[in-house]
């Protein structure tokens, strides 16, 4: 191939398995740590029992997603100043682990809400907007696939990455600015009429912080990672029945 | 006022938690396995 | 030659993702020249018409139309073009003379001078008398002809034709290459790709021909289309019937 | 005037011409929205008090579907002839363009919304044809229509086509949507501004984000 693509160059990037797999041996000795913490070392909230223990898995959850959908904006932004492929497949790898990671946020919320709120879903601002959320990103994905040409898929989901990301401000605002929402805000301060609000302890917090610290830091990065590597796989096996398509 | 027992959810939760990141795991893996499938036919041919 | 050629282009690449559609092609057409590109479907012929008309973008490579860096420089260039393409380029909703008019607001001509150059453009083409029908009602031959009026109304000195031939009977082909000739005659530069081979000796002065995203072939025109067709498969590895 | 007004104006008055001509969209866009709203008013036997609630919601699914029928239209006669090509060739700016044909359908889809204004007033004895509304109307379509025009260009593009547009837009709309529905009800149940005027800024806010965000991009949708 005498024209040298820049996907060419992000197919044949350094390998880093090594890197990877101490770093996928990392997060999974923190994420038990932090299942541990909040199982066994965080006091149980006198009011909403031990159910309260999945609150630090739903917020892990939601701010890794956040990260993951920012990383797509990211990809996004670069891949249309640079063209280079490889922020394409960084921004779908932010989607992918974002669907996943949002997907966790909505089933402990839900779940949390079944003998808290005597309910297993509302139709509250904040969790519309969560499920929006949700179904924003999986609209992505199916817009990628119905699009043959990589150049014009690769510009599209650039494109509809960074549009997406507008149901992700608002699903972090709408708490903020909307008083009707029962959804409680456990970081500052929130709606009078939130449900479900509890004080946290010292032993809460830093179980908090700790899961915070793994899901944002770590395993979202880490699912990233593979993801990124499944996708420069996927490219490079694309090229080779290209090439061989091309002799034959 | 007593502590109500919901340790059944909290274990519903982390399930759940788990099963989602394992199945997105697996879903990887079974990826990268049919492209290594694809890439031995193209090394056969 | 001392001027520099109206069209260029340096190592020109072009790659749909994966697959290289043109792979490094160098071209300079002279101001005037009546210039055939020819090649099979997916040579890459219409793909280096999008570049030099700035619909597409290169991958690698230096393009320059009238001296202006393509695409950087786009918009100094979009002037000088004017595009006949195989789809008609005209809105069936609006009438011949609207359809016109519109294309005038677009490239911000006088305002005075709009009426008479839109009836000297339908005049030129042979549309004058129908300037207020609907362009819905017209055949594909008076379709194409009033996509050429639509292409010169703003003067260009260059024209880029896409297979304008595709879809035409043999009345309108012939009407369409007498307008070619003319363009030719008043000092155009004209890039035309097309598949039906017959109607090149007729008006080209040169002919290019591309297979496998490269120049493959750059010479006059054989007069007789039975020979260019022999060229044209020994070139591409593909008959073609003239 | 600029090269830009001058641009968005030509298109938008073409678009006008070329619809008095054919009034494709227009019609579709009316008889599908007369439709939806028999049919939502046999589907939801409301008492007077449920109708007041669930009213804005009938109103706005009811824009946004006509909107995206429109909107495909609108895009894919562009596409049809290539006009879109010759409208990339001329001298003008991408993002007059975009704005030519946005303007048109938005004109197009505030116009079917303000006829279901006086419609739904009738048929359902709660006071929509009121000055607040048409403006919760003009500032709601105006967002959906500028994602719409920009996400239709895309979605247009690809294998799928214009059974896309609704998946690609709809999520991306919802913010507006729970805006536009929620400052309605507000209004419909005279409820105090206080409790619904937060939503009018969001909405506002979102409407502005979404005509930056589809200008700039609108070049990079059309690019090849």
């Amino acid at each position: 191939m005498t024209a040298a693509s820049p996907s060419v160059a992000a197919a044949s990037a350094p390998n880093h398995l090594g890197r990877l797999k101490a770093l996928t041996a990392v997060t999974a000795v923190a994420f038990l740590l932090g299942l541990g913490m909040a199982l066994a070392y965080a006091g149980t909230d006198a009011i909403q029992g031990n159910v309260q223990r999945l609150f630090y898995f739903h917020m892990g959850a939601f701010f890794g997603a956040f990260v993951a959908f920012a990383c797509t904006v990211v990809g996004g932004v670069q891949y249309l100043r640079t063209r280079n492929v490889k922020w394409d497949t960084f921004a779908l790898a932010g989607v992918e682990v974002g669907v996943v990671l949002s997907f966790i946020n909505l089933a402990t919320g839900s779940i949390w809400a079944r003998p808290i709120w005597n309910t297993w879903w509302t139709w509250d601002p904040r969790l519309t907007s969560a499920a929006v959320m949700v179904l924003v990103y999986i609209a992505y994905l199916m817009v990628r696939s119905g699009i043959e040409n990589r150049d014009t898929r690769h510009r599209f989901a650039a494109v509809y990455g960074i549009l997406a990301f507008s149901s992700v401000v608002f699903t972090l605002v709408v708490i903020r600015i909307r008083p009707d929402t029962i959804h409680p805000a456990v970081i500052g301060t929130g709606a009078q009429d939130a449900q479900g609000g509890f004080a946290m302890n010292s032993s809460m917090t830093t179980t908090l912080l700790l899961n915070m610290a793994v899901w944002v830091f770590l395993l979202t990065p880490t699912l990233m990672w593979w993801r990124i590597r499944l996708q420069n796989y996927a490219d490079r096996v694309t090229q080779r029945k290209i090439a061989y398509m091309e002799q034959g | 006022m007593t502590t109500p027992n919901t340790t059944d959810f909290m274990l519903l939760g982390i399930a759940v938690t788990l099963g989602a990141i394992a199945l997105y795991v697996l879903s990887l893996w079974w990826r990268a396995r049919s492209l290594k499938a694809d890439e031995a036919m193209l090394e056969q041919e | 030659m001392s001027e520099r050629p109206v069209i260029q282009t340096r190592g020109l690449s072009k790659a749909f993702g994966f697959l290289p559609v043109l792979r490094g092609v160098d071209v300079d057409i002279p101001r005037g020249q009546f210039v055939a590109l020819l090649g099979a479907n997916g040579s890459g012929k219409s793909t280096l018409l999008r570049i030099i008309s700035g619909l597409t973008k290169p991958t690698q490579g230096q393009v320059t139309v009238g001296g202006w860096h393509i695409p950087d420089e786009a918009q100094h260039v979009r002037r000088q073009l004017g595009v006949v393409s195989h789809k008609s380029l005209v809105y069936p909703q609006l009438t011949a003379y609207e359809n016109l008019r519109f294309a005038a607001r677009l490239y911000a001509l006088p305002a005075a001078e709009t009426h008479e150059r839109v009836l000297a453009a339908l005049e030129r083409v042979g549309l004058k008398r129908r300037a207020h029908q609907l362009a819905r009602t017209f055949s594909r031959g008076m379709q194409q002809r009033l996509s050429i009026a639509r292409a010169l109304l703003h003067k260009p000195h260059i024209l880029l034709l896409d297979e304008p031939h595709t879809g035409l009977d043999q009345p309108a082909c012939a009407t369409l290459n007498a307008l070619l000739r003319e363009m030719h005659a008043d000092g155009h530069t004209l890039l035309m790709t097309t598949h039906q081979l017959e109607h090149v000796p007729l008006l080209a002065q040169r002919v290019l021909i591309l297979a496998r995203g490269v120049l493959a072939h750059d010479a006059a025109p054989e007069s007789d289309p039975v020979a260019l067709a022999q060229t044209y498969a020994r070139v591409t590895g593909e008959s073609i019937h003239a | 005037m600029t090269v830009f007004a001058r641009a968005v104006g030509a298109i938008f008055l073409k678009d006008m011409r070329a619809e008095w001509r054919s009034r494709e969209l227009i019609g579709v866009m009316l008889l599908f929205a007369l439709l939806s709203v028999l049919v939502f008013s046999f589907a939801l036997e409301l008492d007077r008090l449920a109708r007041r609630e669930a009213i804005s919601g009938v109103l706005w699914v009811t824009v946004v579907f006509a909107s995206v029928l429109g909107l495909n239209r609108s895009v894919a006669q562009e596409r049809e002839n290539g006009n879109v090509d010759a409208l990339l060739l001329a001298p003008i700016p991408r993002a007059a363009i975009f704005f030519g044909k946005f303007l048109a359908n938005w004109l197009f889809t505030a116009v079917i919304g303000a006829l279901l204004l006086p419609l739904m007033t009738v048929l359902y004895n709660v006071t929509l044809a009121s000055l607040p509304v048409l403006g919760l109307l003009l500032a709601g379509t105006w967002g959906i229509c500028v994602t719409g025009t920009l996400l239709a260009s895309m979605t247009l593009q690809t294998r799928v086509g214009e059974a896309l547009l609704p998946i690609a837009l709809l999520p991306i709309a919802l913010p507006l949507l729970l805006g536009t529905v929620r400052a309605t009800t507000g209004i419909l149940t005279d409820a105090p501004v206080n409790d619904w005027g937060g939503w009018v800024g969001i909405l506002l806010g979102i409407d502005l984000f979404y005509t930056v965000v589809c200008m700039a991009f609108y070049g990079v949708v059309v690019e090849e």
